[in-house]
């Protein structure tokens, strides 16, 4: 495949316009970082398609890219969670209408060292009694024997994205229901840097996308999860399916209504967003959604045109 | 008044003669200070065409700042205030509508340490006839060589007109910077100590050049080296503490001063 | 007359303290090795993880999701891009601010001020500057995510380090050569055009090089500006969108995929070649227009 | 009148009169100059002032939401807690203290003594020759380093403190002051060298070692410029970023503990702006007041500096 | 070798007082190169005990050099080479088991520009006596003492003891560096024109301290100003051009000169 290299400007020869218009003009993308590699694998292969048109994808986190979006200045936002009352109101008094897209699932991985082999799987209250503070009698230096009997006499390590990512937010949401988060849990904002802390440490427990477990599985652990119905580890069917729960969740990109109707472009990309979504979503490590929420998006969509 | 002097010195001087040199500076009861500092106390002193003038007197009597006051250079020191005034030709240099740059276009001068420009030889000669706006390559060319040639360095340089001026000797250096004033034929020429930074050789090389150049020049010259002010100038004035304790011929000066101060200074009792 | 400092116990003590000087002298001799030893560690890991990834095809590819198709080309681009406004700005406006300071200004409260003003620009964190640029110039004055704004964030932020490299040169240009020009007869304007200007050039260069570098490497300013991550084109003028290389470094090294760590390295080295290149100018200017006068 | 000898065709006098004539135009430059170049000048204080609009005016929001009172005493930074959140700086605070003290521990005894081998022992070529190297690593983006902290650095540190966290102040510290060391050898080195060499002949013609020239003469007699590279040094730290964002973790706690994940006032601001905060909420207007702390962190050191190179000012 | 003089010029020397004096530096064949540039070429001389020997000679004829090879100083500037001998009370200076900070703690130098360092006046002067491991704050306070009445300057300075150097004049500064240099009690000192930077006055007072001086110590000075030798010395050398032309008495030196050059050089027709 690196006979693609080289960018769209020549791949787009011979295929021609023959079938499709060629568009030209900008679209501007900003948002979660999350969501950042289905879209620049999108932005990738559509530029191939559309060579003259300028896609460019930012990374500002999802309330960055919302700051920017309610006041016009993009005319896409991705967002790893739903947009937030604040941010709807921007955008009304800027005057900015936006529709909502999904465009795949995370799932969020709850993980641990390799070497320990004494969680098979953990429940969702277990889950949030060593994750809150204070939970465990008001102590948040929280021993393995504390969770379950039988486990370990030594303290768990804790492993969390920062309090300022999506991931934690809706960790935050699920699990912790707001509480606040153990004080002795390390926090980074690089996921990559948490798959390395647990992978150096027996009792160390973590959080973080499913794509960095994916990448790091020889590594890590994973921890399937009890909701009710019995442990459940986080695969593609289970994400997909909504089986892995809580802990699955959608991602978004929002688009500018305004952008929609008066760029082609922006129409053309937001629908090779829903076309390809699914393909490149699983590339990059997250899971598709169900054919069928593809199908209804890109009727959503004609709609708005 | 001095008496005027007739330029070849041992002649008898008549009466007839006085008045026959025209002067170039006249300075009256000139008074100047940095801040505090008093450095120039009631200075009267005339300056004639086409003489060779040197002051001398110890270190920090205030020969440099005089002479920088003459083409008014003081002016670049911060907290100088001057009084008494010095006429240039007539003019009092001090006047609202002279400007400092038309002064010191006729008043060329050259300094004790040589200080070209970190340009080539030609482009420093060229400096001056530039900035007044003459373009003309051709007659550029000619003006450099003039000028190289009337600093008798003519022919150490000819060959490297466009090497850096700092490839030249401190001598050598010298001549170049008394080339690049005489590139824009200014009246009067003033030298700070201009050979003290030399060796043996090269000041003699510059001080024939003043006797050379005071035919079409008036020099004024600040030395602190005795026998130089004997060799080569017609006037001399002695400076002591920022005021002028003599001035006269140079002859009488050194062979017999009036002042014992003066007297002390040339025979060595300090300094 | 009796003798206060014993000639003997000098003469004993000579041994000790120089011996104590040959210790002290290994000893920063050993400092000065540390910076030099880290540097070699430093680029030792990079230059390793980044060998194999890094080929023609990196510097000539777009960014990617598949990171043996990621390239630095957008960054590389952007980067010069930045520098076509930084450069001549920032230039301007320090050279200008440093001749007014030097040549013109009068001692006085304002100028003090300003002086003051600027010394404390040059250690304002850059963060603190990304925030002004978003708030001026990509909201205020409708710039947007342009190179225009970038590079005018960033001529802020270099503008006080070059503004006091510029009046250091301007000051060790020996009074005498401004002397030798007034004598002439020349204006103020002329001598500092034709006279101090040439000669404070190599200085002015020098300092101003390694403030540039200093943009070049930036990222913080510039993550706060939204400057966007992927580019697979190149602008078309200074209103364009664009990336820059620690952009891309700084995303590639978040990436899950353990190659994209390969691939970050190689975007360092590229930027630290950049830098290096650089650099060598600055050194370059420094030794051949050593002060002469 | 001069140079009546000579046989020339023209008079540069002459010329340079008539040249007099047409200069109206260099009058106006000479007019013009010195205020174009005043305009430059005002850049910095526009700057400035932008700065402090920018900042004051989203801090002004931020303290219209939480009191200035609770921002400074509390000790308490949780800000993503919508109800029970706390906007206490201490802990940003103590973690750049933190950091920045840990880099000074390394950047100022080590610059110091690299400046000293520099500019009194090493030879006029080495120095030419280290110089730029040094600088190089100076060059580096930071947020190399900071990778070179996380992933070098704090593992190599774990070998001796077994305790270490992964995202501890003290590695990124211990490399921010790397970085600096450059920073502070070379404004000490400039300020040794321009201590005239007839003070050291002075010392060296008593006796002195190198030694004792380098630190009873040289260094006392530099103290204004080697201060005021500390202070800039000291800004510097305190304004790095990318390197604490990557290796301290984003834990904002008050404590002195340097094994402890942290988080400084830069990493913070980096955080929100790549985070997940919505626009409007208090966490967004929190990183302007974070940043003006840190714009007057920044001015109170810079006013230190000043007034010890001042104090300290030595006239040879 | 030269002939030993006794210590009051003007009287007749008879042969029984050859050699009364002990030799302090004696220097054979000595050839100094600046890189090419060949400084000193096979100087010969001898300096005597409790004697002011001076060494005079235009601007670049190697004084400076020579002064600062006694005390090896000269090996701080880069690519110097030297051959040849100097023996310091009989022991050569350039022998490898000779610390060159012993050498200099024997020999003190005064240089051209005062240079004082940037402390108190009390730190100066105590910075020798320091350095050799003296804490005794009365030892050291009389040393201080001793010192600055050595150098004439005690009652100039003793109620501002703790006050800046710098604070002091150009001429109580180059005293206050003398009185630096007497406090570690050297065997001989260099002075290279001490004076030149001076105002009369304090020269004066310089060349009585050095008048003062040559009871308890040999001194060697380097002038430009040849009046200066002549008050004040007991031997000169003549340099010229990195060679010495003319060594003998002072007194015989300009009276009766014996090389064409030196008269050339001390009626004025050079320099
Ligand atoms: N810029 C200045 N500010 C304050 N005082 C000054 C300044 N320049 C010179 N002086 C003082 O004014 C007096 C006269 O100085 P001037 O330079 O005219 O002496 P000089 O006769 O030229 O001495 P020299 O032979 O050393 O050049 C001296 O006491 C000097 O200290
Ligand atoms: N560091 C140096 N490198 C190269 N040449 C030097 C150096 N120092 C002096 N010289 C040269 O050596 C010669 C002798 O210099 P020196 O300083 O000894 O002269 P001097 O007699 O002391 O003159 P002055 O009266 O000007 O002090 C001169 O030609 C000088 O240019
Ligand atoms: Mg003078
Ligand atoms: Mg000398
Ligand atoms: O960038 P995020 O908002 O998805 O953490």
């Amino acid at each position: 495949f690196t006979a693609a290299c080289g960018g769209g400007q020549d791949a787009g020869k011979d295929e021609g316009a023959a079938d499709q218009k060629q568009l030209q003009g900008n679209v501007a993308m900003d948002g979660s970082s999350t969501v950042f590699p289905i879209m620049e694998a999108i932005a990738e292969e559509y530029m191939i398609e559309q060579p003259n048109v300028q896609v460019s994808v930012g990374v500002s986190g999802t309330g960055g890219g919302f700051e920017k979006f309610t006041k016009g200045e993009t005319d896409f936002s991705n967002a790893s969670r739903p947009i937030k009352d604040e941010e709807k109101k921007a955008a009304q008094d800027n005057g900015i209408e936006f529709e909502e897209f999904k465009v795949a699932f995370d799932g969020i991985s709850i993980v641990v060292n390799k070497e320990n082999d004494w969680v098979d799987h953990l429940t969702v209250e277990e889950l949030k009694k060593m994750w809150t503070s204070g939970a465990v009698s008001g102590n948040d230096k929280v021993k393995w024997s504390d969770i379950r009997e039988g486990w370990p006499d030594e303290e768990i390590k804790f492993f969390s994205p920062g309090h300022d990512s999506g991931t934690f937010d809706y960790f935050n949401e699920v699990i912790l229901e707001e509480k606040p988060l153990n004080k002795t849990a390390q926090l980074s904002e690089d996921d990559n840097v948490l798959v390395q802390g647990v992978a150096g440490d027996k009792n160390a427990i973590g959080f973080f996308g499913f794509a960095y477990y994916l990448e790091n599985k020889d590594k890590l652990k994973v921890v399937p999860i009890d909701a009710g119905n019995g442990p459940v580890e986080p695969t593609h069917e289970t994400i997909q399916s909504g089986k892995y729960t809580p802990l699955s969740r959608p991602l978004f990109t929002y688009v500018n209504v305004k952008s929609l109707k008066e760029k082609a472009q922006v129409y053309d990309f937001a629908k090779f967003i829903l076309e390809n979504g699914a393909e490149f979503a699983e590339e990059v490590g997250y899971v598709a959604l169900p054919e069928e929420q593809y199908q209804e998006q890109l009727k959503k969509l004609e709609g708005l045109k | 008044m001095e008496l005027a002097v007739a330029k070849e010195r041992k002649n008898k001087k008549t009466e007839e003669e006085k008045c026959e040199k025209n002067i170039v500076y006249r300075t009256k009861n000139l008074n100047l200070w940095y801040g505090e500092h008093h450095a120039l106390k009631n200075i009267d002193l005339d300056i004639y065409e086409n003489e060779v003038t040197a002051i001398i007197g110890p270190s920090g009597c205030g020969k440099s700042t005089y002479i920088k006051t003459l083409n008014r250079m003081i002016e670049l020191v911060p907290n100088v205030r001057i009084s008494g005034e010095i006429t240039y030709r007539g003019r009092n240099i001090f006047d609202k509508s002279y400007r400092v740059e038309e002064l010191r276009t006729q008043v060329g001068m050259v300094f004790q340490k040589p200080n070209p420009f970190p340009k080539s030889i030609y482009d420093n000669v060229a400096y001056g006839p530039r900035i007044h706006g003459i373009r003309d390559k051709k007659i550029l060319d000619e003006i450099v060589e003039r000028s190289l040639r009337g600093a008798a360095i003519w022919d150490e340089v000819k060959d490297r007109l466009h090497a850096n001026a700092y490839s030249l000797s401190g001598g050598q250096q010298q001549r170049l910077c008394i080339a690049r004033c005489l590139a824009i034929e200014p009246d009067v020429i003033l030298m700070d100590e201009p050979t003290s930074a030399l060796d043996p050789i090269s000041t003699l090389k510059v001080e024939e050049l003043v006797q050379e150049l005071k035919k079409n020049y008036s020099i004024i010259i600040v030395t602190h080296n005795m026998q130089q002010a004997a060799r080569i100038s017609d006037k001399t004035a002695f400076f002591l503490n920022g005021e002028v304790i003599e001035y006269s011929d140079t002859d009488k000066l050194f062979s017999n001063p009036s002042d014992k101060r003066t007297e002390d200074y040339i025979t060595g009792r300090f300094g | 007359m009796e003798k206060l400092v014993d000639k003997q116990k000098v003469v004993q003590n000579m041994m000790g303290r120089i011996i104590k000087n040959n210790f002290f002298k290994f000893i920063f001799f050993l400092s000065t090795l540390f910076g030099l030893i880290v540097l070699v560690v430093l680029l030792y890991r990079i230059f390793t993880q980044a060998i194999g990834w890094l080929d023609a095809d990196f510097l000539q590819n777009f960014p990617s999701r598949r990171p043996e198709r990621a390239g630095i080309k957008a960054g590389l681009v952007g980067s010069l891009w930045l520098m076509v406004i930084v450069a001549p700005v920032s230039l301007i406006l320090g050279v200008g601010t440093a001749i007014y300071l030097e040549e013109y200004a009068k001692k006085n409260r304002f100028t003090d001020f300003i002086q003051t003003n600027i010394s404390n620009l040059a250690g304002v964190p850059s963060i603190v500057f990304g925030l002004l640029g978003l708030t001026i110039f990509v909201r205020e004055l409708g710039l947007g995510r342009s190179v225009l704004a970038a590079g005018l964030t960033m001529s802020l932020l270099v503008l006080p380090v070059i503004v006091v490299a510029a009046q250091e040169a301007i000051r060790a240009v020996p009074n005498q050569l401004r002397e030798a020009s007034y004598g002439m007869g020349a204006t103020k304007w002329q001598t500092i055009y034709r006279i101090v200007l040439p000669a404070a050039i190599p200085g002015i260069l020098t300092g101003s090089i390694l403030a540039l570098s200093r943009a070049i490497g930036e990222t913080a300013p510039l993550v706060v500006l939204g400057i966007p991550t992927f580019i697979a084109y190149l602008p078309n003028g200074i209103l364009d969108t664009f990336t820059v290389m620690p952009m891309q470094i700084y995303n590639w090294t978040g990436r899950p995929q353990e190659e994209f760590q390969h691939v970050a390295a190689a975007g360092i080295v590229v930027l630290l070649v950049v830098l290096i290149f650089m650099n060598s100018i600055a050194v370059f200017i420094r030794n051949k227009f050593q002060k002469r006068y | 009148m001069a140079m009546t000898d000579d046989h020339r065709s023209y008079s540069v006098r002459e010329m340079i009169k008539e040249n007099k004539k047409k200069q109206g135009g260099q009058q106006f430059v000479e007019w013009l100059m010195p205020k174009l170049l005043l305009l430059t000048a005002i850049v910095s204080i526009l700057t400035t002032l932008g700065i402090l609009f920018t900042l004051l005016f989203e801090t002004f929001i931020f303290f219209e939401r939480v009191s200035i009172v609770e921002f400074l005493t509390s000790k308490e930074w949780l800000p993503w807690n919508e109800e029970e959140g706390s906007f206490g700086i201490a802990p940003l605070v103590t973690g750049t203290l933190l950091t920045t003290g840990i880099a000074m521990i390394v950047a100022i005894p080590v610059g110091l003594a690299s400046a000293i081998y520099l500019s009194e022992y090493a030879s006029e070529k080495s120095r030419r020759i280290i110089k730029p190297i040094l600088e190089v690593l100076a060059g580096i983006p930071t947020i190399v380093y900071g990778f070179f902290a996380l992933t070098f650095v704090t593992p190599l540190l774990q070998k001796f403190i077994p305790d270490l966290g992964i995202f501890n102040a003290l590695s990124p510290g211990i490399v921010m002051g790397i970085m600096i060391i450059p920073m502070v050898a070379s404004l000490s080195e400039d300020a040794m060298s321009s201590v005239p060499n007839a003070i050291r002949e002075g010392a060296l013609g008593l006796g002195s070692t190198k030694l004792e020239v380098a630190l009873k003469v040289v260094l006392p007699a530099a103290t204004s410029g080697i201060a005021a590279s500390f202070m800039l040094a000291i800004s510097r730290a305190v304004g790095e970023t990318m390197i604490v964002a990557v290796a301290g973790g984003s834990s904002p706690v008050f404590t002195f503990d340097v094994t402890q994940s942290i988080q400084t006032l830069t990493a913070y601001i980096v955080q929100v702006t790549t985070g997940d905060a919505g626009y409007g909420t208090t966490v967004y207007y929190s990183i302007y007041a974070v940043g003006m702390t840190l714009f007057v962190f920044t001015l109170l050191m810079n006013l230190l500096a000043q007034y010890i190179s001042r104090r300290f000012r030595e006239e040879y």
